[in-house]
């Protein structure tokens, strides 16, 4: 088994895709001979030839609205979104036609399509480069919104997203892209989309959060632990549908609940699971549940990027909070 | 610029020599049976919503000639991507008068045709349909499918930027789509004028590289020539073709919708006289013995065939609630499979 | 006074502020002429002239990045989408710079326009008619989001909008647009954006919702007086910000929180509100946080309109729900 | 179709008669000057960034020209809205050095330009200035200013819905807007070839019925003439107009690019010779006298005003951490407040 990093992984479970079902089909802007601008496509064009790995022109709406028809007509399009600043503009057709089709036609016509795009910060990039408005897709009926957080995963999921029979986000978190590697097979495996992992378990309080922010909150429980608290770390993994009973479950172990994530506050992810413990576990909650995430805000360029980057410290704070309430 | 394209004049005269297909009194009558069908199928269907059992309806009196000419240029594989003015070419297409009813009663299985499985379903949201053509484009490319993906869209339709990066990736990636402009004049209360500055919708096609044609929208015989060899240019590898098809709206928007605040029945009544029916049963008369019979006899079948499909419509049983959830994915997710149980009893 | 609809108000408000302030300026599909496919906008083009009250070529994205220029550079525009379903395209505009514009300049260029879109369900409309997407718009940091009740709340509501130095989306339940009239003076007079409205005073469970919904939520709050159960009912109207301290306060008194909207569930705008009562509130909090929305599901046609929203009777039982728990 | 506007050739002759303000040798020296300058920055900005001191930074080499020129046009009421390629333009309008170093260093404060305060800051998502660029011009139009909005986007940018969708409602509204498009042949690893099958980009203006013209982009003076042609326009009440200028991205497409990966040096070479400040500069030894003196001292001024931003720019003092927060609203709304002390002590 060789060891890959995320974005290896990835590339790897697209290579595995082309190579196994001819109708899968890559496009996006620079994932041709230039291989990505995060290279997650890279030699794939050399191998599958140019008309299965396809530059766009510079049009995000019909990126998306290609992905969909061609869906609806036999293609499984795995298509990429660049930055996930600039996917705005294929919400339009993945809320009014991706997320639908199947509705709207009784199941007559389908749109089994993968849109891929890296998200989040930590990478200083430049403005619009580190979104994360997952919850805005995860709003979407009809989609499903899956969030890798190590290579095994990313391939895993990756490979079931693009099987999947109905649309999928795929939300990259870039940040890992090459921060961590770990043996994957490449064995065509995927794994289930809808389910929540325990990465970690622990009695005392219960931590969620997904993609890049996972390290924050792993280094936060390990922290915590040091202090004699046991965190269980959930890792969210399926933005939508979300594996509530885990969640459930686990807070009903724990009776403690902090949220972590890098979009905004308001109206962001996090509410969701809140809001489902508030309806569902009360009787269980010890503690307020607490939501550790990026300011409410929008997100500031590079030089105050690690001040709205919800912080270890943050995530531990808010954990002792919960384990201090009474 | 050169004048659109066209072979029968307003009194069904012959502007041009005519094309094969158009010297067979069969195809011919087909056409105009077409169009007069669908003709009776929107007088009903605004008869059904003014008696408050159909939903908003948008009618396409005066543009039959568009999508059934291009509807009856296509072959059974091509596919047809309408927005939602184009009753006659999905008819043409086989969907059924009833599902047709269902779809404009509120109802997705009107979506679900037994007919076409392959084509599109009504587009509401405008020119959205253009970027799932290309797509279907590129499925057909792909696979060598030798068709073409054919959408429809209004002269609204091209102010849109999904009209535009569609028809731009047609024209680089060499597609074989064909983008149909059914210029009716009129954007709910836009003219056309207001609507851009381009001389031509059909210029527009110079933006993405593409040929682009005008061609006379009331003349089913002109749509159905240019969509042909459209479609056979899309066949050929020799990538896509927009052409824009000018017409009049004769009627309101939709039933929502009252014409007379924003344009003056003096504006309207000339193009009574460019109508696309009457220019061809004049030929039909002129040229192919079209009697009195044969148009009461059609008249009567159509009549009869809306009737029968209406009230097959008005009996259908509704969806239960839970429909909802059933093709929400294809198989429903847990955490829904409560809250479906919750709508199945509401 | 004049007795005025809601579409009456939002009409009296658009003349009103045009008559008052040269630099406002109306754009937006069929408002001209037509007046509007509501008739919000009828007559005014005849009283300002057909350069203030504009048709705009069909383009929903142009709308909203022409609101954001002519706003920065010294107009106040007043853009009408003609409905929700067709507001996504102007995401991308509104995420990426009417909420960015004055944050990214720090305050050197601002971005005073309104986004008018009617929303919401009810009327029996056509496909993507119907839909209530605000808690999308509700996430994107440096917007604001308002939605009105009343003819008087229209009136004042869309002044304040209007007058804001910020962006704001001004979202019509135009289910109400004509279900009820008031008197309502046209004095100018704007009413605070930031605030909740308690519409009904009671100590015995907090209803929150806005907009249409509210119809639902006092029929049902009159219902469940006559079984003795006293409910206080909260007009959100604020749907970003939020005001926390209102919903804060009642739940503080009740104990109990019903939220009702018709967007679907996961990821709607009432996880923020019960998120933030799981965090705030818990020691108050007798019974579970209940959520009566629109189901997850795409919102169907018309046939199946009635079964999709949240109905006086849910609204009703859930209620007593959380007022049996124990 | 026409050659594209030229005055100057590669080597500096005169391909054509100089406009009025191109025979004056204070003006010609002016704008080399600025694309001296702007040469010198980019070359500090990527020092800087391989340095770990600034950000990604999107260099400007061999486009000088472009924005040089659009800018030089332009009169202080007009307002110009760039794309994130036009340094140039930025400083000529009066940005200065410090700010733009600011901004590419990841700090909001650069944009808040003490100089041209009407002026729109760099643009990062593609073609969505435009939209802007009809708003401003909608607001000149409507206040009667007398002015015009000039945007700059890329070859890349021209694919996009909202570039066509502003350029069309420039035209049906007649706004005084200008749209310049810097086609340096690239947009990231895709060529131009690949990004639309369109003639021209010029072409494209016929989409909306504006004028649409091919310029030498990396002749300063065709440049300055076409722009300054478009802008009377603009102030004549006669509209706006689509410009292309031709160009070529002589480096990687930011200092986050590996253009090597795509596109072989052999391509790249011959493109050196065309660039934009030879030839001015040849122009000015052969008509107007600038000798090494001349040369050298404003290579030294420009080296030293550079060096000089670059050190106020690495002395700046971040903001604090609750700037994120202070400048989203007018004011700050109640429920941001207490996350913004949290904010504060982090
Ligand atoms: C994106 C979008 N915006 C607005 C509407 C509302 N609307 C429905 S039809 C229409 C006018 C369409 O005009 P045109 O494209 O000319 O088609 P026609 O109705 O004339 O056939 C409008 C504005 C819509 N359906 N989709
Ligand atoms: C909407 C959008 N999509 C993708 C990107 C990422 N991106 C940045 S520059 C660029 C290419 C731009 O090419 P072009 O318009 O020719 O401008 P150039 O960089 O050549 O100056 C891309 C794809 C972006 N900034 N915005
Ligand atoms: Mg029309
Ligand atoms: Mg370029």
């Amino acid at each position: 088994m060789t060891e890959l990093t995320i974005i290896d992984a990835i590339r790897t479970a697209l290579g595995r895709a082309l190579h196994d079902d001819p109708d899968v089909i890559l496009f996006g802007e620079d994932i041709g001979i230039d291989g990505g601008v995060f290279r997650a496509t890279d030699g794939l064009v050399q191998r599958f030839g140019a008309a299965r790995v396809r530059d766009t022109p510079l049009s995000e709406t019909v990126i998306a609205g290609m992905a969909v028809g061609a869906a609806a007509h036999g293609l499984k399009p795995v298509a990429e979104i660049q930055f996930m600043g600039f996917i705005y503009s294929t919400i339009d057709q993945l809320a009014n036609h991706a997320a639908r089709l199947r509705n709207r036609t009784r199941g007559r016509l389908t749109c089994p399509m993968v849109l891929r795009a890296p998200f989040g910060s930590g990478i200083k990039a430049p403005e619009h480069h580190s979104e994360s408005m997952e919850a805005m897709l995860a709003h979407i009926p009809g989609l499903r919104v899956v969030v890798p957080s190590s290579p095994t995963r990313a391939y895993g999921l990756l490979l079931a997203a693009i099987r999947d029979p109905d649309p999928v986000v795929f939300l990259e978190p870039k940040r890992l892209y090459r921060s961590m590697s770990e043996p994957v097979q490449d064995d065509g495996v995927a794994l289930p989309l809808d389910r929540a992992v325990i990465l970690r378990e622990g009695g005392d309080v219960t931590l969620v959060s997904w993609g890049a922010m996972l390290s924050e909150t792993r280094a936060a429980a390990e922290s915590l632990a040091g202090e004699g608290i046991d965190a269980e770390v959930i890792d969210l993994s399926s933005l939508k549908p979300i594996d509530r009973d885990t969640i459930r479950a686990s807070v009903g172990r724990t009776g403690r609940c902090v949220i972590v994530h890098e979009a905004p506050l308001t109206a962001g992810l996090g509410a969701e699971i809140a809001a489902d413990l508030a309806e569902h576990c009360l009787t269980s909650l010890v503690a307020p549940v607490r939501r550790v995430t990026g300011f409410d805000t929008v997100m500031p360029y590079p030089k105050l990027e690690d001040h709205y980057m919800p912080s270890v410290e943050r995530v531990r704070r808010a954990a002792l909070d919960v384990m201090e309430f009474s | 610029m050169s004048e659109p394209l066209r072979f029968l004049d307003a009194e069904g005269g012959c502007a041009r020599e005519l094309p094969d297909f158009a010297r067979d009194r069969e195809t011919l009558v087909a056409l105009y049976a077409a169009m007069v069908r669908t003709r009776s199928f929107d007088a009903k269907a605004i008869a059904l919503q003014r008696t408050g059992r159909l939903g908003t309806y948008a009618s396409s009196l005066g543009q039959e000639a568009i999508s059934v000419g291009v509807a009856s240029a296509m072959q059974d594989r091509d596919v047809f991507l309408p927005s939602f003015r184009e009753h006659g070419g999905q008819l043409w297409r086989g969907v059924s008068m009833e599902e047709l009813f269902l779809y404009w009663g509120g109802d997705e299985r009107g979506n679900d045709f037994a007919g076409p499985t392959q084509d599109f379903p009504v587009c509401i949201p405008v020119a959205s349909q253009f970027p799932h053509a290309a797509g279907v484009a590129l499925a057909m490319q792909q696979k060598g499918e030798n068709a073409g993906a054919v959408a429809i869209g209004g002269d609204g339709a091209t102010s849109k930027g999904d009209f535009y990066e569609a028809l731009n990736v047609v024209g680089a990636w060499g597609l074989p789509a064909v983008f149909v402009i059914s210029n009716n004049a009129w954007a709910i209360s836009v003219p056309r004028s207001e609507q851009t500055h381009a001389k031509t919708l059909a210029d527009k096609a110079i933006a993405a590289g593409l040929p682009g044609e005008q061609v006379d929208g009331n003349d089913v015989i002109a749509v159905r020539e240019a969509t042909g060899r459209a479609l056979e240019r899309c066949r050929a590898g020799d990538g896509g073709t927009l052409i824009e098809c000018l017409s009049y709206r004769l009627g309101d928007h939709t039933t929502a919708d009252d014409a007379s605040r924003y344009r003056d029945e003096t504006e309207v009544s000339p193009h009574w006289q460019e109508e696309p029916l009457i220019r061809l049963r004049n030929h039909l008369v002129a040229a192919h013995d079209w009697g009195k019979a044969d148009e009461e006899g059609l008249l009567r079948s159509s009549g009869e065939a809306v009737e029968a499909a209406a009230e097959n419509y008005l009996a259908t049983e509704p969806d239960p609630a839970r429909a909802m959830f059933d093709h929400l994915y294809a198989a429903i997710p847990e955490d829904l499979a409560a809250l479906a149980e919750e709508a199945g009893d509401d």
